[in-house]
């Protein structure tokens, strides 16, 4: 099989849609690579769920007592325009439709956009965080994830097995192997990892998988 | 005069019963909990409390002070988990104290350990209901701003919004959700005065959303100033909203089980 | 008849009950009289509903472009522990049961504590404010106004037949006659002003009004 | 780079069409309202507005300047009214550019003059709907949280509520409100930066309240600040609820007519 994609290389994939003044959420884990990455050429808000709102880059070496975090309790830095909200603040924002992007992972996501990222199978207890009313309510819904999961499961299906999250919400889903659109239902492929083809993909994809018209190897430039 | 300033922790929750309900702030960092007053509340010993609580994924303190004595082979445990500057609702999770929680966090982030929720749930001593923030914030602003209950877009057709009525308005399918009121609101803030206004330094997360969402609400702060400190642009809660206010210890302390 | 209360007094007679910490908001017009004779012993928080809480006497004379207000547009003074808020804001204060007194102006009283105060009869305008949910959602809902409209016409009746702001909210009625309180459908007279009787009371309320068991003249000692 | 500052007021509403749905600020004094932006729009000429207002009580600045020539016997009318500083929407009503306005206050304080609302609707010319703050402030609020519908105690069993569907929660009688969202919001603040973030240094009553409850929100403000200059935690709307920024002029204009 060809070579997987960093997460750092998905991340800036993601990244090339951000325009000026788009809101954007990062979820925890690998969406927050997007941070890391941040188009340097325009300004963008990177919102975190507890009433934050145009924070700066993650600090390496974060003093003692630092308050400043994203929701996944990276510490980062101040950045002018940035403001502070209550959580129900915070996610009026959200529901009210102000998020351009959110980047969420998934367990899993089928072809009709559903999106399963809180409760593993056979599990009690679990966690949805704000994925819900970012889900649904963000103007572009992503999903960045490795393509498959830790055992080699498929994370893309036909429709999800998994408890889900939100239904329908999902618009693209970046991954180490591919860039794909959710669309009528199907998933087409847009752009793929270098040396990938669509008969590799679909190997290890359990919802049929097209080629977009324009599909293309992923490149960052 | 009004003068909502409490002397000590312990005096601050003295009057909640076993069986109350409670919001208790709290979402990431240690400067995002009242600490000092979980750790007074896991003093009382009540329990059959119903928390909701963002973020109740945390491992409790005993399980974390276990694992620091392995890690460490045998040294005494001296965990950033224990001392109350790094307490939250873990602690009373762990220690049995919850018939149930309200949450949007149950497991732990990192995928070997288990949440002190999470083991309680397995051995079915704590109910969980499980949410998503949007819908656990304004649940709880609903309470404070007195409208009984709302029609929102997360969760329908999904497992975890199960039960609820759900309505189609404007084509949009939306489920009806009710105000959520406690009986005590314990929240962490950055600054008092004596009316009780409160001001943050950082993202006020739950703990704005919550003074005022309950009958009684407690306030532990930083720091407490002279009335007329505070801008009154810069009121983030009103003194309307806040019964209690404590005053954290200018040294912390070193375990949650010390009285303050 | 005997003399009737100037709205000093009447205002005097309404600011007894006011205790250290509690909220208050002032109709306009005659409750406003209210924020003139302030409690001096007490730290009463007057809320106004344009997002004002805690705000000082009023302003004799305003500098030019003073912009500090209450809604009945005048000028007041700051106070320490003042705090301002947005409307909505000031309304989930109002709603959520956290004014301790409201006191407001009065078209019609009726004996059920159904309270008229927005629209005069064969007009098709009127003005509402903040009354439905000050009305409804104060701890005590206070009406203070002249005991009978200007052309002489009782304002305290058995039914209201004027459009109703709210239903069953009042608590007590201060006129210039008399302080009344309504208690399981009846209007009781708690306190008259000077001279008056209870047979000269009833002669201008249109409602049956009976004696309070602890009747007395009304006094400011 | 964002930069949300419009050069002008005329520039800033030039594409509010005929028909549109508007939030404006304001409530009491000359500070609460947007009141440049209020003169551009009737400078349009555009109407059959929709306009959810606080405060529609007010007297139009023709019937004033006619009561002031009666009252100064014949001086020319300069009255406070006519100066774009003064300006309220009811300029927009006496012009005949409202179909339908949605307000608490529809008649005049004072007794004896009447409200150019008022005039309008005897005449027929245009529709009220008339409701509580509390409500009006709730249903605003909604469309900015994007929460479609919620429950409210105020208006059951009154007569302004009447045909709401109305339901008993935990035994008290409510009536269902929709979430009332428009396509422009017209607020004042007193300064801004150029990412739209707002602050006030007076109470913002319906003018946070009504930013981000639209598709386009314009602030009219007082001061625009470098970026940076305002607190993360003294910023009462973030920019993200703010769409255009036009700074008041530093020398009052004399005409609501003038272009500017």
């Amino acid at each position: 099989m060809p070579e997987r994609l960093t997460p750092e290389v998905i991340a800036l994939l993601v990244s090339r849609d951000f325009a000026d003044g788009d809101i954007v959420n990062l979820g925890v884990g690998m969406p927050l690579y997007c941070r890391r990455v941040p188009p340097t050429d325009v300004e963008v808000l990177f919102h975190s769920e507890q009433g934050l709102l145009g924070f700066g880059p993650i600090m390496k070496e974060p003093p003692p007592g630092h308050k400043l975090q994203t929701a996944g309790q990276q510490s980062v830095h101040p950045m002018p325009g940035m403001s502070f909200m209550s959580h129900d603040e915070s996610f009026a924002l959200v529901r009210g439709g102000f998020v351009d992007y959110t980047v969420l992972g998934a367990l899993q996501v089928d072809a009709e956009g559903n999106l399963a990222n809180y409760q593993r199978p056979g599990r009690i207890t679990g966690s949805l965080g704000g994925a819900p009313d970012l889900a649904l309510r963000a103007r572009h819904t992503y999903v960045m994830m490795t393509h498959t999961s830790r055992d080699g499961e498929p994370k893309i299906v036909e429709r999800c097995t998994f408890p889900l999250t939100a239904v329908r919400c999902v618009d693209k889903i970046y991954t180490d192997v591919a860039v794909m659109r959710i669309e009528a239902e199907r998933v087409l492929v847009e752009e793929y990892a270098p040396g990938w083809t669509i008969e590799q993909i679909q190997g290890i994809t359990a919802a049929p998988v097209a080629p977009a018209p324009d599909m293309r190897e992923a490149t960052l430039a | 005069m009004i003068d909502k300033v409490v002397s000590s922790f312990d005096e601050a929750v003295a009057d909640i019963p076993s069986g109350a309900s409670m919001h208790v702030g709290g979402f990431g960092g240690p400067a995002d909990w009242p600490a000092y007053l979980i750790a007074a509340t896991a003093r009382t010993g009540i329990d059959e409390l119903t928390i909701s609580c963002c973020n109740m994924a945390g491992v409790g303190p005993e399980a974390f002070a276990k694992m620091i004595v392995r890690m460490t082979e045998g040294a005494s445990p001296v965990g950033w988990n224990v001392a109350p500057d790094h307490v939250t609702v873990a602690l009373l999770l762990e220690r049995g104290q919850v018939r149930k929680g309200i949450t949007t966090f149950s497991t732990a982030m990192r995928g070997a350990m288990k949440s002190a929720f999470e083991s309680m749930v397995e051995q079915g001593r704590t109910e969980l209901e499980l949410t998503g923030q949007g819908t656990l914030s304004e649940r709880i602003r609903a309470a404070r701003a007195g409208i009984p209950a709302f029609y929102t877009p997360a969760g329908a057709d999904t497992p975890w919004a199960e039960g609820r009525e759900v309505r189609e308005i404007e084509g949009v399918r939306c489920v009806l959700e009710t105000a959520l009121h406690a009986d005590f609101s314990l929240v962490r803030a950055h600054a008092a005065d004596r009316q009780g206004n409160l001001i943050w330094d950082h993202p006020s997360s739950f703990n704005a959303t919550m003074a005022g969402a309950a009958t009684m609400t407690i306030a532990e702060v930083d720091q407490i100033v002279p009335l007329g400190d505070l801008k009154p642009a810069e009121i983030e809660i009103p003194g309307a909203f806040v019964n209690r206010v404590v005053l954290r210890p200018s040294t912390p302390m070193t375990s949650w089980r010390e009285a303050h």
